[in-house]
């Protein structure tokens, strides 16, 4: 077992399924020579060729319908999306279409493709590089939305995602693409698709969380357990659509206190609907309101740096929302 | 039935008079099985019609010769006329037509025409125009990438190739030479928009832009298509991509919901009409005496019997639950 | 002033703008000649002409990236999708592009467009002609979206959304079309976007509501008060994004009990961020768990009518879910 | 100054010395602003760059001739010449290659490349690729719809040919006829991916389908292309839509995010170095008698000095508050 980042350890889950599995095979701009823009897939072309590693044209619906075909004739595709800002011209192909053939067929057909694509804010990644996409895709019976942080709950549930037979959208957050390393198993392993993780038991409050934000919500709740005696549970949905609702409501019934922090602009964010959830089943356990923290509503993350870090809710707000619910 | 003019047309295609026959027998089956989803919906017992009259020489003369199971079919929503030649009886389609339960297309979830047949390679299609094409490039490519010989036939009509993802699928398909045949059913209007106001210049000619061939025939002549998709859809001869665009026209409205006296002169359709691909492909085989006019009749009562039987029986079954409603959404893995 | 249904209501503002504002027009698929497959459109193109009523190619990125460039050059253009289904295609012109022309260029450019898309179930619409697509939009800081139900709201807020300079996407329930006829008035009106309407005033419980489901939510109601006395106080967003909190929480804190109706996938709809808001904001004042009720997590309503009977939420169960709310 | 030869290219094309030192000195410009972007990146100020190096001759021939404030330009995000040349400041571009607050294009919201000036008709332009095509061509029909000779110029790199909205606006601008002009800028390369993965067929020889004029041109040459854009993207010839695909080449890597030496070998980029198109035309300026290495040092050592005074000015400027990234979002009425 050695210790990987989130990159490395989502190029070698690609790798080991393209090696177990010949139907695997990878599609998307720049994965082939050059590795991908971020590095991802780098190396695969030379191990699997051309046929199996293949450079697409910039043409996102052509992407993903492609996957679509080709699963539809005995592959399993993962196709990459190169910024998920760009996923929108596939839109019509995943949400009309991948999400689709299994309901419509009446269960004759289905889609088993993987569309992997980077988002979230980095710096100098500007309105158009930055965007947290996940909201467009979550109310999309049929599509998987998953969203894993950690380098081996992302290697795990990247092999889930390739062997589930229906369309799932894997979101990698670029910023926590090289953020850290961890051990990360050897021998083949899933992560279920559809199960939340407990990052840190607490008592006192609840925060869910994904993404980069996940990391600044466990260094707060750190700190506030140091500095403040506050015990914070801390819990990762992993899958944004269908969530773990069994796993969330225990929490927030146990502290019966909820904050979800996303990057995404707040509004219309996956946030609104995990407090749905939360107000509605755990109502009678609450001692406090449900509470958001996300971005402002305003388009994207700029990029100048100034506008960019006061864009993504950082450590200090995050804080600011976690004792503001403890003390209520 | 044997063939008498050795220079027929049939005959340099390679095509017998039982291969006429089959052509036939499918256009008019295809003909009577739409003329029974107008009856039904006149009487109320089908909610949405959408036609395939007019279009029945391009459907049989392009799937011809294609493997079913094998190759695989992309149809849109006229292709009645293929999917009955690929195997789906009247009385599946005719299930559809009223949206029972057992209708295999989609179960009555989706409306009539939305055909799928996995045992056939029928890929399961949807009502978004023009989704299908970059779906066939990937289907076509799997071919591709394991060495095998199949082939796709994906299709749509003019207003199919004024969105996106024809043009995308037409580039990926011409820079990894896929073994593709894209065929436009061109029936001159998209609901009401006629063909000046959606296609700039010429769809077939548009195939060279891609660098691969392009060709322009008849739609209401089943041989003339079935020469220019043949060594293609049928796998046979392999090689790389094809455009076929298909002129012909759409007899009745758009749909059962449309009225096209809005935008149509009654002359238009009638003059249309005289071209009606059924009467003249049997003027063909009575002139090279494969298909006399009393075995015509024959031909047709027997199907006329076979549709009636389709749709008493279709008639006669039952309606999905209303639970059926809440799934599968899921595949189970 | 004369009654008029829905369908009326929106061709007559759309005449109306069109006579008094030379740079209104109009682009769709079957929007000229045939007025439109729900003939909203019908006469405009005889009354204006081809240029101003303008037959597009069938494809939408085009429509709503035409109409961009329209509103560029000095044009009030209203795009008609002809069904919600189909915008997906435009998503990114619309929320990559429309929505964004403001705050990305420092408010140097600016898009007032308006997109018409009818959606909603319907009889014999099946899958691909029945969708709830609002949820896809309502994250989009730029864009507004607006979905009146009444004749007279809605002529008033075509006219609000025309005039607006930014991009207004406006939602017309095919249900609703010819539902009932009210009076509209026939002088130059606005109603305005970002204005919830309280139809009904009660004081036992919140019902949030728009499009069919508030006719029935309306309906319901009134047998609710008869049989058993309870009084629902029923509020119409108009406007889902961005919403009027007040509005909504006013009526929230009242009644402390609180329900949103919307015929979408409930999962990811926007009953999700309805429900946030309240549960946020007015969490002090609730009785009872913020409820939401909404379509079972399916893709879409189905063709046959039984399956699509039981997807659509109808009166007897939204008159459970507000019974269980009251007595709660 | 005066034309030595009369039947020098230019004089050909209606173009006097004059406007040859324009074009020359807007190239070079470009070239000057584009290198000092890239000092201010390796010196920590500027995360992102990203080049039109090789590429301006084909902006400033197509762009020549525009009038700014009336035509309409959609730049895409290598069009610095362009921009430049229609106006904005060399100082303006630096501001934005660093973000700050003042840069007209975006305050500092948007990467470098992403440009726009609404007193010039330079349209905001965005980062996903072929946006632009669709509304250039609504811009088109506003002008036609008013019976106005405004013109419309669209730029791309050959993968924006990829996507639907290339192929929809250019069905669009064939079925109305529209005045806009589309500008590929074909330079081999899309990131890492080259030209045959890319592009199927001919971009050029697409247009045919569409029913207009399409040429290839040398994209090296500026006065190749001014004669391919003029009478178009000039407005004066009126007319129709055109297409015009400039062969070029992108001398740097993509980005400076980019390290090209993963997909291309050195001698490709040292062999096209020598078509550079900036003394490729001095040394026809040369020949003509128009600029002679003397004088052209005097203009370059102006150029410099411009560049280094803006690059200075915009380095001083302001970054955006934090607070200036909470709008403006939505336009007052
Ligand atoms: C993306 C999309 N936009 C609009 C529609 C509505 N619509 C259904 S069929 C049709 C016309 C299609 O015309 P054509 O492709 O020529 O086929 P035809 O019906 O003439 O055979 C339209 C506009 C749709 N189904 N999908
Ligand atoms: C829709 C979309 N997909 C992907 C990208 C990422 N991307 C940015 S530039 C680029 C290559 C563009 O190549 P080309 O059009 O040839 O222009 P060039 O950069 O070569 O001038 C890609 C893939 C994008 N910006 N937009
Ligand atoms: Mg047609
Ligand atoms: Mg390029």
């Amino acid at each position: 077992m050695a210790t990987k980042s989130l990159l490395q350890a989502i190029g070698e889950g690609l790798a080991e399924e393209m090696r177990s599995d010949e139907s695997v095979m990878i599609l998307g701009e720049d994965v082939g020579r050059a590795g991908g823009v971020f590095r991802v897939t780098q190396g695969l072309q030379d191990e699997f060729g051309g046929g199996r590693v293949l450079d697409a044209p910039l043409a996102e619906s052509l992407i993903v319908g492609a996957a679509i075909g080709l699963s539809v004739n005995g592959m399993r595709p993962v196709a990459e999306i190169q910024f998920g800002d760009f996923i929108t011209p596939a839109f019509d192909q995943i949400v009309n279409e991948a999400a689709r053939f299994h309901y419509r067929s009446n269960g004759a057909w289905s889609c088993p493709i993987t569309i992997r694509a980077p988002y979230g804010a980095v710096h100098g990644g500007g309105l158009y590089h930055s965007q947290s996409i996940e909201a467009w895709f979550c109310n999309t019976p049929g599509l998987k939305v998953v969203a894993p942080t950690y380098p081996a709950d992302a290697k795990g549930m990247l092999k889930s995602a390739i062997r589930d037979p229906n369309p799932v959208l894997f979101l990698e957050h670029k910023r926590t693409y090289r953020l850290l390393k961890e051990d990360v198993p050897d021998e083949d392993y899933e992560v279920p698709i559809g199960e939340a993780r407990v990052h840190r038991i607490g008592d006192d409050i609840t925060v869910v969380s994904y993404g980069f934000m996940l990391h600044t919500v466990l260094e707060v709740a750190e700190g506030l357990s140091e500095a403040h005696g506050v015990e914070a549970e801390v819990v990762e949905p992993r899958t944004l659509y269908p969530l773990d609702r069994e796993t969330i409501l225990r929490s927030a019934k146990k502290t019966g206190k909820f904050l979800v922090v996303v990057e995404a602009n707040l509004t219309g964010s996956v946030a609104g609907e995990i407090s749905a959830v939360v107000a509605r089943e755990a109502f009678e356990w609450l001692d406090a309101p449900v509470m958001r923290l996300g971005a402002p509503d305003v388009p994207a993350a700029p990029f100048a740096r100034p506008m960019m870090d006061a864009f993504v809710p950082d450590a200090a707000k995050i804080e600011r929302a976690m004792l503001e619910l403890a003390r209520y | 039935m044997d063939v008498k003019d050795a220079r027929a047309r049939h005959e340099v295609l390679g095509l017998t008079g039982e291969d006429l026959l089959r052509m036939h027998y499918s256009m008019l089956l295809a003909r009577r099985v739409d003329e029974r989803s107008w009856i039904l919906n006149r009487q109320g017992k089908a909610p949405f019609v959408i036609s395939c009259q007019g279009q029945e020489a391009a459907q049989v003369g392009a799937v011809y010769g294609m493997r079913p199971g094998y190759d695989y079919l992309y149809p849109y929503y006229r292709d009645l006329a293929m999917t009955l030649f690929l195997g789906q009886s009247p009385r599946e389609q005719l299930l559809s037509v009223m949206g029972k339960r057992e209708d295999p297309n989609s179960g009555g979830r989706q409306m009539p025409g939305h055909f799928s047949a996995r045992e056939l390679n029928i890929v399961t299609a949807s009502a978004p125009v023009g989704v299908q094409y970059p779906q066939a490039t990937g289907t076509a490519l799997a071919f591709k990438v394991r060495g095998e010989d199949g082939v796709v036939l994906v299709c749509g009509g003019e207003a199919s190739t004024s969105g996106g993802d024809w043009h995308e699928a037409m580039n990926f398909a011409g820079i990894h030479d896929l073994p593709v045949v894209f065929l436009v059913q061109n029936n001159a209007y998209a609901i009401s928009v006629p063909e000046k106001a959606q296609v700039a210049g010429s769809i077939a000619g548009r195939a060279q832009g891609y660098g691969f061939p392009g060709v322009e025939v008849d739609g209401m002549d089943v041989l003339a298509v079935y020469e220019a998709a043949r060594g293609r859809s049928s796998g046979r001869g392999g090689g790389g991509p094809t455009l076929i665009e298909a002129k012909t026209y759409r007899i009745t409205a758009h749909s059962s919901d449309d009225d096209d006296r809005r935008y149509r002169e009654r002359e238009e359709i009638e003059a249309w009409r005289l071209k009606d691909p059924i009467p003249r492909f049997e003027r063909y085989l009575e002139e090279i005496g494969v298909l006399d006019a009393e075995a015509r009749e024959e031909v047709d009562a027997r199907i006329r019997a076979e549709v009636a039987e389709a749709s008493r029986s279709a008639e006669e079954a039952p309606p999905p639950e209303p639970e059926d409603a809440l799934g599968p959404v899921y595949a189970g893995r």
